[in-house]
Formats: C-alpha cells, structure tokens, sequence
C-alpha cells in the first residue's frame, strides 16, 4: 500500500494543481512542492520498512509489495515489488523532485501549472518504471514517462526543443518497440503472464530477446553509438529537465538491464557480454573525449554522462558482485552528481543567460559560495575519494578486474576515463570559474538561499554516499547478489589467474569480513 | 410460413450497395452521411433477419446498439458538418480537403 | 400467394427505390425525405420478422430524431443543390457505380450461395433454431439479455452518447464574445 | 597507544579547514584569528603526533595495528570490503611528526605571509584540509585510505596551486598538476585491483603477512606482486614527480611559497616515497625495487641539470626537489628503506627553510622571481641569507649537516650491488651543490641588480616569519646529525626498520670513505660555483645548442603538447565529436530521418485530402478481398 | 391459416371506422368547444348563431374552407407543400390505434371479446412515442416547402421543441412502465385498477407533470405555440397556407390534442377505470360504460388544455428550452431513478412510498436546479447586465 501510495501521490498532486491552478502560482507552486516533499518523506518509510535481509522482492510485507489482479483475461496484474537496487533509485526519484521543484521555483514563465504537472505525473512514471514487476506495467510506466518528459522539453525548453524532443521520444520508442516485442514474446513463453516473478529458466530465441530487451535499455542508458539524443535532449531541456533526464530517466536504462537483461537472459548475456563492454568502454573514453571539446557546459555534462554510464554498464556486465553494486550505487551517484552539475549550469543560466563556455570566467571571485558547491559536484563527478562518485566507480573497475567476465584489458582502458574525467572537468571548471572576471559577468549575483537550500541537500548525500558508503551498500547486497546468482555464469569467486597453489580460500579473506564469512558459510550450508 | 433468410439478405445486401454508392457519388456532406445511416439500416436488417432465423435476441441487440452508435454518430457528425459550413461556407467534400498530403 | 411474401415484397421494393431516390435526388431534403421512407419500410419489415421493439425503436430513433437532426441542419445552413463542379466524383462515377454492382453482386452471392456453407446459414442452425423459436424474441427477453450479458456494452454504448453530447456541445459552442 | 589519540590528531586539522571554510565570510575580517585557527589547529596534530612519536619510542609494540584501529566499515560488496582504519607504527610517527611540525611552521610563516591578501582564510582553510588529507594518508591502514589521502592531498595540492585563480598560468599549473596526478592514479588505481586480485583485501596488515605466501600468484600474465608493486610505482610517479611524470612540479610553483615549501617541498611529494617504505614487504618479494631505484637516479639526475640553467628562484628549489625525490627513491629502490626516509625527513626540513627563505626574499623584493634581478641581497636580508645558506649547504652535503648523512648513506648503500647508481648519483651531488651555490651568490652577493624602484623597499620579513626561518633553521642543520650519527647502526635505523619489516644489511665497509667523497665532491661544486657566479649574473642567452636545450628544460613540456595534449584535443574535436558523433552517428539517425521524409513525401500524393477518393479506395479493397474470398479462395 | 372473417377482419375495420370518425367528430366538438370556453373564460359569448349554441359553427367553417380557393403559391416547392398537411394529420390519426378506449365487450358466439381498441400491440406505448414523434416532420417541411423566412423559422423552433420535449415525454414513462412491467397500453390501463389512489398520476405525480406539460409542448399549444407565435413569425409554419390545407394543419393540431389527452388519461388517469363502475353493467355494458368512463375522463383533460391556453403566457424561446433540459428532463429522470431504487429497497406499500419518493425527490431536484440557475444568472448579470439576450436559442444555432 504504501508503495502504490509513494507512486500515485504525485498523480494526486497532478490533479490537486488541475483543480486548484486558477488561485496563482504560489499555490500551484506549493502544491508541487509539498506533494513532492511529501513523497520523498513517505517513500523513506519504504526504507525503514526495507529488510536488507531478503534477496527477493519483500513479498510478505503489505506495505512494500501489492498484487491485484488487473485485466484477468490477458494475465496482467497491478503487481509492484521493491528490492534493494530499485529502493535506492525510488529514494533517488523522490528526492530529486522536490529539489527540482524547489530549483525551478522562479524560472518558469509560462505554463507553471502545466510544468508543475508534467513534473509530477512523470514523477509517478518513473517511480512505476521502477516498481513494476509486472511486465505490461512495466511498459505502460516506461511510455507513459515520455508524455511528460516530451512536453517539459517541447514547451519548457530551448530555441532547438522541437527537434531535440522529436529525436528523444523517436529514439526512445525505437528502443520500446523492441522491447514490446521482447514482452509479448516473453508473455507467450511464460505461459501467458506478464508476471515478472514467474519469469524463469531458459527462454526460446534468448540472445534475440535479450537484444530486444537490451536495445531499448542501451538507448536509454544511453550506451555508445546510440547516445546522440542525449546531447541535443539536455541542451534543450530546460534546467529540470535535463536534471530529470540525467538524474534518474538515464537509469531506467541500466535498471532495465540489470532487472531484465541479466537475470533473464544469463546465457545470452554472456554471450554479448563482449561487444557490449566493448561498446561500453569506447562510451567511456569517447564521452569524456567528447566532453573535453564541448564549447557549451550543458553538453559538455551530457557527454560526461555518456562516459560515467559506460562504466556502470561496465559494471553490470561484470557478472560480479561487487561491480554490479557498484553499478548500482553509481547509478544514484550519478543522478546526485550530474543532476546537481545540471542545476548549477541552470543557476548560472538563469543569471547569465548563457550556457557557454567562453562566456564565463573568473566566477568565483563574484560567486564564491557557487564557486565552492561547483568545485564539490565537480570533484564528485571526477570520482575524488571522500566523495560519492569515487565508491561506486572503484567499487565497479575493482570488480571487473579482479573478478570480471572479460579480459581485464577491458578495466585498464576503462580505467583511463578516471583520468580524462579529472581533465574535461577541471578544465572546464577552470575556464568556468578561474581568470580574469569579464565585464559582463561583474554584475552577477551569488546564490540566493532558495538556491542553496536546493543544493545542500544533494551536497549532504554527496559527502554521506562518499564517507559512509555502507547506508546504500547493505540494504542491496542481497539483491544483487541474487541477480548475480542467477547470471551465475562466473562463480563468485576473484578469478585469480592460475593459481599455483591450492589454498584454503577461508584464509584469503580480509580480516574484518565478518560478514562475508558468515555469508559464504551459510551458502556453503545450504549448497 | 416464414420467408427464408436470404430474402432478407439480398435485400440488405443491395441496401448497403446503394449505401456506398451514394457515398462515392454524392459530393454534399449531409448526403454522403446519409448513405452511411443507409448502410447502418442495412446492417441492421441483416442483424434482425439473423435473429429471426437462429432464434436468438441478440440480433436485435445489436441493431439497438448499431442504433445508438448511430444516434452519437449523427450528432457529432452533424456538428462538425455545421462547424465546417461555418468556416467554409461548402459542405462540398470536394472542396473540403485541407488535409490534402 | 404467401401474405407475408406479398408485404415483404412491397416493403422491399420502398425501401429499395426510397434507398435509390436518396442517392439521385439532387436537394438534399428530398434525399432526407426519402430516406425516412426507407426507413419507415425498414420499420415494415422488422414487424414482419417479428421484432415489434426494434421497429418500434427504429422509427423513434432514426424517424423521430436522426432524420429530424438532418432536416434541422439541412433548413439552418439553407442548403440548396451544389454546384456540379467537382475534383473527383464527376470522373469516377462510372467507376463507382460499376464498383457498386460489383459489390450488389458479391453480396446477393454472400446472401444465396456463400452463407450455406457457413456455419450460421447451415440447415443445423435453422433446424436448432427452431427449436429455439417456442420463446419468442419480445422486449422482454431483450431487456433481460441488455440488462445481463450485456451490460457493459449497454452502460459502453451510454458512455458513447454521453461522449458525443460533450461533443456536440464543444463543437458548436460559439466563442465567448471578447469582453469590451 | 589510544585510537582516540589519533582521531584527536585528524580531525583536528579538520576541524579549522571547517570553521574556516565554512565560516570564511565571518572571519575575514580578522585574518588574526583565521590565521590562528589554522595554526591551532595543527598545533593540536603536532602534539598529539608527539606524544604518539614518543609512545612509540617508549615501548615499541605500541603501534596501533589490525583490528585495534578499525574505526567503521567503510565499504562492503560481495567480496570487497574496506575498512576506515588507522595503523600508527614508527614509519607512521615519523611522518606523522614531518607533516604536523613543519605544517606547523609553515601555518605560522604563513600567517605573515599571506597578510592583506583576500583569500585569507581559503588559504587557511585549503591548508587545514591538507594536513588532514596527507595525514589519513600516513596513517590509513589500507591502501584504499592511503590513496583517499593521496587524492585529498592532489586536491589541495590543485586549489593551492590554483590559489591565485585570476592567473591564468596558476589555474593551469593547478590543473597540470592534478592531471598528471591522475595519471599516477591511474596506476595506483590498477594497483590496488591487482593486490585485491592477488590478496582479496587490501589491508596492510593482511597483505603484508600473506605476502610471501603468494608471491607466486599469477595476474594478467604476470606475477601479481611484481605488477603490483610496478603499478603502485606508476602512483608514485605521478605523485613523486619523478620521471616522466615530474612536469607539473615546476609549473606548481605558481602558488604561494609556503604551499610551495610544505606540499611541494617537504610532505605530498613525498608520499610516492613513504608508499613504498610501507609496501616495503612487496617491493623486496617482487624484486622491483631496481626499476624504482634507476628511475630514481636518473630524475636525479635529469632534474638537476635542467636546474643548472633556471634563473626563477622557485624553479631552481623546484627542481631540486624532483632531483632529492630521485634520491629518496634510490633509496628506497636499493632497499635502503630506511636511508630514503631518513633523507625524506631531513629533506623536509631544509627544503622547507629553503623556500620560506625564498618566500621571504620574494616578499621583500615584491613578489621578484628572477635571481638575475637580484644580487648583494646578503646584507640587506640577513637572516633570509643565513638560513638560506644553512639550507643550501644541508642540501650540498657539507659535512655534519642534515643532507651530508642521510645523502651518504643512500650512496653508500648503492655501492653495493648499484654502482653505476652510486657513480650518477655522485654527479648528481656535485650538480647540486653547484646549482644551489649558483642560486646563492646571484642571489646574495655579487653586485645589487635590483631594479631601483624596488631597492627602495627591500627589507626583512617581519618576526612571525623570520621566526619560524630560524626555528626550521636549526632542524634542518642538526637533525642529520641528531638521527645519522652512526649510519646504518643509527638510532633511526633501528626505529624505523621494525616496521620495514626489512633488515637492510649494513653495506660492506666503513661509510667513512664515502662520507669523504660525498664531501669532497659536494665542496667541488660549491667552489666550482663560487668561480663562476661570485661576481656575474648567469648570461640571459644561451650559447650553444646543449645549453638551449637545458635552458628549455629539454623541451619536455613542449613535446608532451605537441604530441599527447593537442593531438588529443584535435582529434576529439574534429576527429570524435565533428566527425564521427554530429556527422556520422547522427548523420545516420537524420538520415533514416530523412529517408523516411521521403518515402512519406511519395505516399503524400495519395492523400488527395478528398475523402471519397479513400472511400473509393477502401470499396475497391472490399471488393477485391470478397471476390478473392469467395470465388478464389478453396 | 384460418381465417374468421367476422372476427378478424369486420370488427377491426368497424373498429377503425368508428374511432376514426369519432376523431373527426372530436376535432369540430374541440373546434367549437374551445371557443365556447374561451368566451366563457374571457366572460364573453363566442360563437353562439349558427346552430344551437352555435354548434354547427365548425360544420359551416369546414364548408367554407372547402370551398375556398386551393392557393399554392409560386415560390413554394410543390410537392413537399402539398404533402406536409398530410404528413402532419397522418401520425395524429394513426396513434389512435393502440389506444384502449375502454374495457371489453363479450358478445355471444363470438370466439373471444371485442376489445375496445384498434390494435393491442405489445409494444403501443413505443408505437405512440413514434407516431408522435413523427408529427414533427409536417411541420418541418411544411415549413420549408413555405419557402418563407418565418415559417422556416417557425419549423426550425418547432422541430427543436420536439425533439426537446420528446425526450422527457419518453422517460417520464419510464417509471409506469417499471410498474407495470409492460408496454401495453391496455395492460398499463389495467394495472392501474379502479381506484384513483392506485393511479399513476399520484404514484408518479412529477412524471405526470412533465408528461403532461412535454404533451403540451408536442401539441404546440400554448404556452408553447412559439412555432405559431403571431407576434413574432405571423403565422409560423403554416403561414402560406390556406384554405383546407390550413384546415389539416388545424385538424391535426386537435386530433394530436385529443390522442394526447387519451394516452395521459390512459398512461396516468387509470384508463376507463372509475371505482368499479366499468364493471357493472354484464358483458355488454360494462363495455359501453367503461368507453363513456374514458371519453369523459379525455374530454375533461381537452377542458384542461382549453384552460392552460388561456391562463398562462407564452415562453420565451430560451426559457421554453431551459424549462425543457433543465427542469423537465431531470423530473423526469429523477423520477425513474427514484421508482427503480425503491421498487427494489421497499418491500411493503411500495406505491405509497413510490408516490412520496417521487414527489419529495423532484421537489429536491427542482429546487437545486432552480437553485444554480438562479446563481447562474446572478453572475451573468454582474457580468454584463445590460444582455437581455432575447432569442438566444436561436442565435445560438444559427
């Protein structure tokens, strides 16, 4: 119940803002706020309600997990579940929302109420999409979350918005298309049910619907080549949306992997685990290439995001344990990271009416608190220890490489997009922030309170996920051990080269793995 | 003695193809929506028809349903034929053709 | 001679020259007027099959309101006959009509010799309905069918109307006058 | 020893770096207390650092190791996981001390120093949070925490180079150097995959004890420690700015002095050097230690050369630096684990007095680099002049200063098995002694250069930095003696090899007779300085094509430009996202666009727009599809 | 087939005759009687010479109509103008048919009794809405074939009353119907029984006044004759014509109202039934009795037509249609929702509860209505007050 309720509250406020809109725009703006906020505080009861300790859905908790029946006749139900790697992207959605609403508080000229709706109602798309363990509902969340995002950029956004959205929803449903076919094919094997928790075992034409699945998935994310949409998209996207878009829609794509490609389809993800990483890799270098080059910040970010994704599909595609929760993590890191760098871009937009490059410098002598949460997003978007970014990163390339299902070259080459983040980041920042303070950017006023309210928060989760990293770690180890479980193609041991020596492997472990220990007993009790 | 049900049949069959006649050959709105409530009609005597002969209500079920459907038809149909003269002073369908590709 | 062929026969041969007279008449009130005849021999030949209720519906509902909608619209837009200038229909009414007779005769094809050997023309379903006709088809029994079987379609086709009332009511609403 | 003990010691530096960061607005007004707070707050460490050295020194087995250190699980994944934690051993203490005591001076200089400038209390608060991050560095007790330092390090080392932010040659010199750390990292990173490929942990203290049980592990095709300990090495590169990687540490130079003399003198650039003291155990299994040494020497070497033709005073000290860095690595390459930290420690203190002395100089001659300006400032900056001295001749090896012990004995230690090393690194003592001497008499005596107007003002620095001048003063002449006397049998010796876990073998033979070279060889240069520059600046043109290419730091930078930095940029720009990304990917998607367009382009002619012509069309279809049906169909 | 001839075909063709006949009769009988009555109303004499009482007055107006010049003219279009009077008569003579008159008559030797009806169908109430509805067209293209500015727009008003009207004429039946689980109109006469109170007129007293007043609106009579207004379209529909073409228009106008009052007398006033008179008088009287019951009973309802024409105003065109959508057709709704929700919750005295139900229920509904009207028009006219929007319905489709 209470997770219907986390997903449907937004849709309240969508039509509490439908009814109420003619009493003017502070209340249809308090109305998304503090439906938003409520959202955000009703969806941390999904946290303390969570028990980290069930690797499957929480079905024997009402409150987390609901099954009704919906259209009988073609074995489709209202069926929504949470496990621990879509928690953390639910909390992730809930969260940014507010601070979204919060951050567009003054920005948006025309159209507030429709804003305010849009944003609300693809709010409750997204948390769907995540919820979802019924694959009909799964599609309809996933396409009813383009309506909205389609009209934040096509009414809210930049000169070239027509076309950046026709070419993101276009993009999109090609991708959807497939992965309709992908569901009706699995609906027929699966006996005639969209169940997601029924799904199992081996599927016929399985490298086909992994395609099929994983297309769609690749252009969301969006993996190399099939990421020239989000470029164009951020650009036009007004500040929000492209916070939206970076924050939690790209993850619906990763999501989509690791909760369909790979625990479907494990033969045939092992079998395209090569050009997949491949591709992945190429993302991370050629993103951070590209991102080097940009004259226009928004742009510039968008091809970061391109890199940073390349390694959570690294990650995921590791088939190991800790690079999949690392990949999880990134993903919340990424959406704190990039959706902050996003609102920042705005924040100076807004003044400046600018986005690029050459137009700035020298900010942080008029700017310095701007100045100081810039350099913090940034360093966490480099991947700086102590910072968000750094845990989910390491935690995915010392996975790949120590226990990884492909050549370890693949993380060596991965491995260089830590240094050409530090290069496109800083030099931008430095072009941004550092030199001679141009005349016309003298006048330029430091952030507002409103501004650093929106800020703070993201800042606190930042340095939180940075230091104690183990909040987020814990309540997904066992899901994504069971996803692991299933791809089971690489045994959750490091591949250790030849060993020479047969040793006892208990003796290998860290000293403090207490933990550990206990888990792998109990598996080898129950084996 | 009943008639045989093709009776019916072939009747109905020759109202519905005067129906699309008259919407390929008639160039005025209100005349062409007319043929279409021609063709309804005939569908509807087959409907019966079909009744009488299985011994079943729901032919005539439908016909009341075909009949509402109509009725809804005829409206909105209407008022965009009025909403359209109001514009464009024709009910010509030849003239009306903005959509053109 | 069969009584009943005698009416089916009269009642056939109106609608029939009342279906071509709407198509040929070039005002379109006298295509209206004779489409009610139509109709109304329509209305004939339901009571000759026995279905008093949907006569009774069809002449209220096409004679009573539809056609009296068209006449309305008809007289408001004062419409007269058109002129003969036209893209299309000038061309291929040759066309059209051969396809008509085309279609007339893969109909009355359907109607004698195709439906036999479906399943709903066979002799079986005439012979199985036979036994059905004890219990006649009254309103009674429609009602009864409308109210149990059918009542989704039935409450669907009222949210249908409902739909087309809206809208009617938006298309035609005059704008609101600007204030000054 | 108390694990509160060292928490009190961390956060302490934290501490300031918060109050002054955060509440900067407020404090600026008063850079008395800015100033203070920072000081304080590293005065804490510094006493804490004390009392932990002294423990230490009291009963030996007081480290804090294991378990008793274990603060919280950081992280946890399946197999990975990694504990915040604290290993506090002799090694640790002594860098404990280096950091907090010369931070310590340094904070103080600083707080004259940087007087009247605006970033008061930034540049506080940036060096708070550089004491903290080094000292997690030195006293993490795995190397995910040590590479959390060692990043938090490069970051500041970043925001303090960039400290003057309007220059724009300072926001690239910040810029250059967290790149080319990176780069290091990039190795470090890949190290510390392949030691959790070889140990499933990175812990120090399970690493070290497995270590020679699986000595044989094989990674990538290689033994696992060899590449380990080659990838860690990669780190300390980039850190150490040794060879190839060293370019970013000249161009530091665009920060403040003190930033200079305490990140970029006495402490981060060390940390390549204390990384591999600590990995000490691995480096000895995998037998990379030659490969460090070599690469050691010739940075030694290389940078002293280039020094030989620097005119900016900074840069001079710059390259020393990379130059004694090599040493240390020889040091630590050769297995003299102890030798190279000795000479870490002592170069700490005379490196870090030689540019706060440079410091003080640049204060009284208005922010005046270029020593072919100055001259004859000896009576005008005497103590400036006499500590500097102090310094120059600790760092030239004269004897019974600090350089003179820990110098020899890395040499002696290298005659062993290395004596093309020990020979290189003789040349390299004699480049130095010479290259300093030179920096002095332009700078001190000979006649005044100074451009007038600012003659004028030239006075001496004012107590709050003099003062610290002197207190390093006295360490950086003496601790050699203090800790070397005795050479391989020292006191430090002993304290620091428990935690090595390598027993140097005393080189063969007395270190007397090299104690007498070094010295000659050091006076050589010195004189040899003394002929050239007592009386005449060093000549503005270089004369032939070996002095070019020594004068432009053997182009170094300029090739790294040419065919690393602009290649890239080019490439990525026209090549990747012109090309390849708005022309052929999205080429391709407009494309399919496009065709599209025209396809619906020919099937718009259908649409008449007249509706009678669909009609006629869907009759056509019926008819069709009946005749087919019923007469074709069966 | 057998076939009796007596049964199955001479009684009904005397049957037919005789109603028809009657109705004609019935329509000089109201000619002359409306006019009496109106005098009687406006305290005048009104036609008195012709005749006693001046009871030959419409024979000698049929006359002359008769022998007036049958003017057709010029601008008209010829057939539709002739047909419409006829269109117009037709439906109000053949509605008659499924009207049950009276009870039943037994004679001996016939096989079974003469019913008092033309044709007991099982579906007459349906039959008499389709007839009814069919009236409209006369008027319609009678209007048009006028090819006269206010008969067109007299037809245009009349056939939008029609339809308006004819909507709350269908569903205030649907609560009798609901009662007597038929569609008979005899079947629903006798459902009704012999005593007023267990006539639906009290049991469904809101639907009796809609049907009544849709009835009303149908027959274009005042207060609804906006069709004909004199003041406003001269003669609306009928202006062109004349002599007895004009005289249909007026038969039908009559014969409608007397149908009308039958099918309210039958639907509502409990048929021929009078506290058990009609069944006094054996086989045969009783039959004659029960007929004498009815035709008062319609004869009295025609007086009430004659009344209202003389006591209430004309409508407004946009009040008539507000009165029809917003207070008539929600009535009448009301008023089945009501039946059927308590036919189903009661389980004793169904028809008392039915009858207070109805009333209280409409009264509710009415005053909500009127209610949101009346905060309607309060805005509107700060809106803009000086709109006295006359004709609105008109304008708005035109």
């Amino acid at each position: 119940m209470l997770l219907s309720l986390v997903i449907f509250l937004p849709l309240l406020g969508v039509i509490a803002i439908a009814l109420l809109r003619g009493m003017g725009p502070s209340v249809v703006k308090g109305i998304a706020f503090v439906i938003s906020l409520l959202t955000f505080v009703v969806s941390i009861g999904l946290y303390a309600g969570f028990d980290a300790s069930i690797e499957d859905f929480q079905t024997d908790n009402e409150l987390l997990y609901q099954k009704k029946a919906w259209i009988t006749g073609l074995g489709i139900s209202y069926h929504i579940g949470i496990d621990g790697i879509s928690l953390w992207l639910i909390l992730l959605t809930t969260f940014l929302t507010p601070v979204c609403i919060l951050a567009t508080w003054n920005s948006v000229e025309k159209g507030l109420s429709g804003f305010m709706m849009s944003l609300l109602a693809l709010e409750t798309g997204m948390l769907g999409v995540f919820c979802s363990l019924d694959l009909f509902l799964f599609f309809v969340f996933w396409e009813s979350m383009l309506i909205p995002m389609y009209f934040l950029i096509g009414i809210w956004g930049g000169e070239r918005r027509i076309y950046a959205t026709i070419k993101f929803v276009l993009y999109t449903m090609a991708g959807s298309a497939l992965m309709l076919v992908g569901i009706l094919a699995l609906y027929f094997q699966n006996g005639n049910s969209f169940d997601y928790t029924t799904l199992s075992g081996q599927f016929d034409h399985d490298s086909l619907l992994f395609l099929a699945f994983f297309i769609a998935f690749a252009i969301k994310v969006p993996l190399f080549p099939f990421h020239t949409w989000l470029p164009d998209a951020h650009v036009e996207a007004p500040t929000v949306g492209s916070v939206i878009l970076a924050g939690v829609l790209l993850k619906m794509g990763t999501y989509g992997i690791i909760r369909f490609c790979l625990p479907l389809f494990p033969e045939a993800a092992k079998l395209h685990t090569p050009w997949i990483v491949t591709l992945a890799v190429i993302g991370i270098i050629y993103g951070a290439l590209v991102a080097m080059v940009q004259p226009d910040l928004k742009k510039l970010v968008a091809y970061s995001s391109v890199s940073h994704l390349g390694f959570v599909v690294l990650g995921l595609f590791s088939q190991n344990h800790d690079a999949i929760q690392g990949s999880v993590l990134q993903m919340v890191n990424h959406g704190l990271s990039t959706g902050a760098l996003f609102l920042l871009v705005g924040m100076i937009y807004e003044r400046r009416h600018s986005r690029m490059i050459v137009d700035f410098g020298g900010l942080a002598k008029r700017m310095p608190i701007f100045a100081a949460i810039f350099l913090i997003v940034t360093l966490s978007s480099i991947g700086l220890p102590g910072l968000n970014g750094f845990v989910g990163e390491f935690m995915i390339l010392l996975g790949s490489f120590v226990g990884g299902a492909f050549s370890k070259w693949y993380v060596v080459f991965a491995t260089t997009g830590v240094i050409l983040a530090a290069v496109y980041m800083l030099w931008m920042f430095q072009r941004v922030m550092f030199g001679k303070l141009d005349k016309t950017n003298e006048a330029l006023p430091d952030l507002n309170s409103r501004e650093i309210a929106v800020l703070v928060p993201i800042l606190v989760f930042i340095v939180w996920i940075g230091v104690f990293p183990n909040t987020f770690l814990k309540p997904m180890e066992t899901s994504v051990g069971k996803v692991v479980e299933k791809v089971q193609v690489v045994p959750n041991t490091p591949e250790l080269g030849h060993v020479i020596n047969h040793r006892d492997t208990k003796a290998s472990l860290p000293i403090r793995n207490i933990e550990n220990t206990k888990l792998i007993e109990e598996e080898a009790q129950t084996k | 003695m009943s008639l045989p049900l093709e009776y019916y049949l072939v009747l109905s069959a020759l109202l519905f193809t005067i129906g699309v006649i008259g919407v390929l050959i008639r160039r005025n709105a209100i005349i062409i929506f007319m043929c279409i409530e021609l063709m309804l009609n005939a569908a509807n005597l087959a409907f019966v028809a079909f009744s009488r002969h299985l011994g079943q209500a729901e032919g005539q079920l439908f016909v009341f349903f075909v009949m509402a459907v109509a009725a809804a038809e005829v409206a909105i149909g209407l008022a965009i034929i009025v909403s359209v003269f109001k514009h464009r002073e024709t009910i010509n369908v030849d003239e009306v053709n903005s959509l053109k590709g | 001679m069969n009584p009943e062929l005698i009416v089916f026969i009269i009642f056939g041969a109106v609608s029939i020259i009342g279906a071509i007279a709407v198509i040929s008449f070039r005002h379109p009130i006298y295509s209206a007027l004779s489409l009610i005849v139509t109709f109304f021999s329509q209305a004939g030949l339901f009571v000759l099959l026995g279905a008093h209720f949907v006569a009774a519906v069809q002449v209220i509902v096409y004679a009573g309101a539809i056609m009296v909608l068209f006449l309305f619209v008809i007289m408001l837009l004062n419409l007269g006959t058109l002129s003969a200038k036209g893209a299309l229909t000038g061309k291929l009414k040759g066309v059209a009509i051969i396809l008509g007779i085309l279609l007339a005769v893969e109909g009355v094809y359907i109607a004698v010799r195709a439906l036999n050997k479906t399943e709903v023309g066979s002799a079986e379903a005439a012979d199985a309905a036979a036994a059905l006709k004890d219990s006649p088809i009254d309103t009674y029994r429609i009602g009864e069918l409308l109210f149990s079987d059918y009542l989704l379609p039935f409450e669907v086709t009222s949210l249908i109307l409902l739909a087309a009332l809206i809208g009617v009511i938006v298309l035609v609403k005059r704008d609101k006058q600007p204030e000054n | 020893m108390s694990l509160g003990l060292i928490i009190v010691l961390l956060i302490s530096p934290l501490v300031g770096f918060l109050i002054n960061g955060l509440f900067g607005k407020w404090l600026k007004g008063n850079e008395k207390l800015s100033g203070t707070i920072g000081a304080l707050a590293v005065f804490i460490s510094l006493i804490c650092s004390i009392i932990a050295f002294v423990a230490i020194n009291i009963d030996p087995a007081a480290t804090l190791e294991g378990e008793d250190g274990f603060v919280y699980r950081w992280i946890s994944g399946g197999k990975f996981s990694v504990d915040i934690g604290f290993h506090v051993d002799a090694l640790t203490t002594v860098m404990l001390l280096v950091i907090t005591g010369v931070g310590f001076l340094i904070h103080v200089y600083s707080i004259g120093y940087m007087h009247g400038d605006e970033g008061y209390t930034r540049y506080f608060a940036y060096l708070n949070l550089f004491v903290f991050a080094m000292l997690i560095l030195v006293l993490g007790n795995n190397y995910l925490m040590m590479f959390v330092g060692w990043e938090g390090v490069g970051l500041c080392s970043y925001l303090l180079i960039g400290f003057w932010y309007e220059k724009q040659s300072a926001t690239d010199a910040g810029k250059k150097a967290f790149i080319v750390n990176r780069i290091g990292d990039f190795g470090f990173l890949l190290g510390m995959f392949t030691l959790f490929a070889v140990f499933n942990s990175l812990d120090f203290t399970s690493i070290f004890s497995e270590a020679e049980a699986k000595s044989d592990v094989v990674v990538f095709g290689v033994n696992g420690l060899v590449l380990a300990t080659m990838l860690l090495f990669v780190g300390a590169i980039g850190k150490s700015a040794q060879l190839p990687l060293y370019v970013w540490l000249p161009d530091a130079m665009e920060g403040p002095t003190p930033v200079s003399a305490l990140i970029h003198a006495a402490t981060m650039v060390t940390a390549g050097v204390y990384m591999i003291a600590r990995s000490a155990v691995l480096y000895n299994l995998a037998g990379t230690g030659t490969v460090v040494a070599w690469i050691g020497v010739l940075t030694a070497l290389f940078a002293a050369i280039i020094a030989l033709k620097q005119n900016d005073i900074k840069r001079i000290l710059a390259y020393s630096t990379v130059s004694q860095l090599g040493y240390m690595f020889v040091g630590v390459g050769i297995g003299a684990y102890a030798s190279g930290i000795f000479h870490l420690v002592t170069h700490a203190f005379f490196k870090g007095l030689m540019f706060l002395t440079a410091g003080s100089v640049m204060h009284a001659m208005a922010n005046e680099l270029d020593i072919r300006k100055m001259g004859g400032l000896r009576n005008k900056l005497p103590i400036t002049h006499a500590t500097f001295l102090v310094g120059a001749l600790a760092i030239a090896g004269a004897p019974f200063l600090s350089g003179f012990w820990s110098k020899d004995e890395i040499l002696h230690s290298a005659w062993g098995n290395y004596k093309i090393i020990y020979i290189i690194g003789l040349a390299t003592a004699f480049l130095t002694a010479f290259y300093m001497f030179r920096l002095i008499f332009v700078t001190f005596y000979g006649k005044s250069r100074v451009e007038p107007e600012v003659a004028s003002h030239i006075h001496e620095s004012p107590a709050v930095m003099w003062l610290p001048l002197v207190i390093l003063a006295v360490p950086a002449a003496l601790i050699g003696l203090l800790l070397g006397i005795g050479g391989h049998h020292s006191w430090f010796h002993h304290f620091t090899e428990n935690v090595t876990g390598f027993k140097g073998e005393a080189p063969e033979g007395s270190a007397i007779p090299f104690m007498i070279i070094s010295s000659i060889v050091g006076i050589l240069g010195i004189a040899y300085a003394w002929t050239r520059y007592k009386e005449r600046a060093p000549s503005d043109e270089p004369v032939n094509a070996l002095q070019k290419l020594v004068a432009n730091k053997f182009y170094v930078d300029e090739i790294y430009n040419t065919f690393i930095v602009q290649p890239i940029k080019n490439a990525s720009h026209f090549l990747l996202w012109k090309l390849f990304d708005v022309g052929i990917i999205d080429g391709i998607v407009n494309g399919a666009a496009a065709l599209i367009r025209v396809i619906g382009g020919l099937f718009r002619r259908l649409q008449t727009g007249v509706v009678q012509a669909y009609i006629l069309s869907m009759v056509i279809g019926i008819v069709l599809f009946l005749a087919y049906y019923l007469f074709f169909a069966n | 087939m057998e076939i009796n001839i007596l049964e199955q075909i001479v009684i009904p063709i005397i049957k037919m005759l005789f109603i028809v006949h009657l109705l004609v009769i019935g329509v000089m009988v109201m000619i002359w009687s409306e006019r009496r009555v109106s005098g009687w109303i406006q305290d005048r004499l009104g036609p008195n010479r012709v005749g006693p009482q001046g009871l030959l007055q419409p024979i000698a107006d049929g006359i002359k109509f008769l022998f007036k010049e049958d003017l057709i003219p010029n601008h008209v279009d010829k057939p539709l103008y002739v047909l419409a009077p006829a269109m117009l008569l037709i439906p109000a003579m053949i509605a008659v048919a499924v009207v049950p008159f009276g009870d039943t008559i037994t004679i001996e030797g016939l096989d079974n009794p003469i019913s008092l009806q033309i044709a007991d169908i099982n579906i007459g109430i349906l039959y008499i809405l389709a007839i009814t509805s069919l009236g409209v067209y006369g008027v319609v293209i009678g209007a048009w074939a006028s090819n006269n500015k206010y008969s067109l727009l007299g037809g245009l008003r009349s056939s939008a009353q029609m339809i308006s009207y004819e909507l709350t004429l269908g569903l205030a039946i649907i609560g009798v119907l609901m009662l007597s689980e038929s569609l008979s109109l005899r079947v629903i006469a006798k459902e009704q029984g012999s005593y007023p109170w267990n006539w639906n007129f009290l049991i469904h007293f809101p639907a009796f006044l809609a049907f009544t007043t849709a009835m009303f609106a149908e027959t274009n009579r005042l207060p609804f004759d906006l069709a004909e207004a004199e003041q406003e379209l001269v003669a609306g529909y009928h202006t062109e014509y004349s002599s007895m073409k004009f005289a249909i228009f007026f038969m039908a106008e009559y014969m409608n109202m007397i149908v009308g009052s039958a099918v309210v007398v039958t639907l509502f006033l409990g048929g021929w039934h009078f506290f058990g008179l009609e069944t006094m008088g054996g086989p045969i009287w009783s039959g004659v009795i029960s007929f004498a019951i009815f035709f008062i009973k319609t004869g009295i309802f025609l007086f009430v037509f004659i009344w209202v024409r003389w006591t209430l105003p004309r409508f407004r065109y946009d009040q008539l249609m507000n009165f029809g959508w917003k207070f008539l057709l929600p009535v009448a709704l009301t008023s089945i929702v009501v039946t059927g929700t308590l036919w189903v919750v009661v389980t004793e005295n169904k028809l008392l509860w039915i009858g207070i139900g109805n009333t209280v229920a409409a009264f509710i509904v009415v005053s909500i209505v009127a209610g949101m009207l009346a905060m309607d028009n309060n805005s509107k006219a700060a809106a803009q007050d000086t709109s006295a929007a006359p004709l609105r319905g008109l304008e708005a489709i035109e």
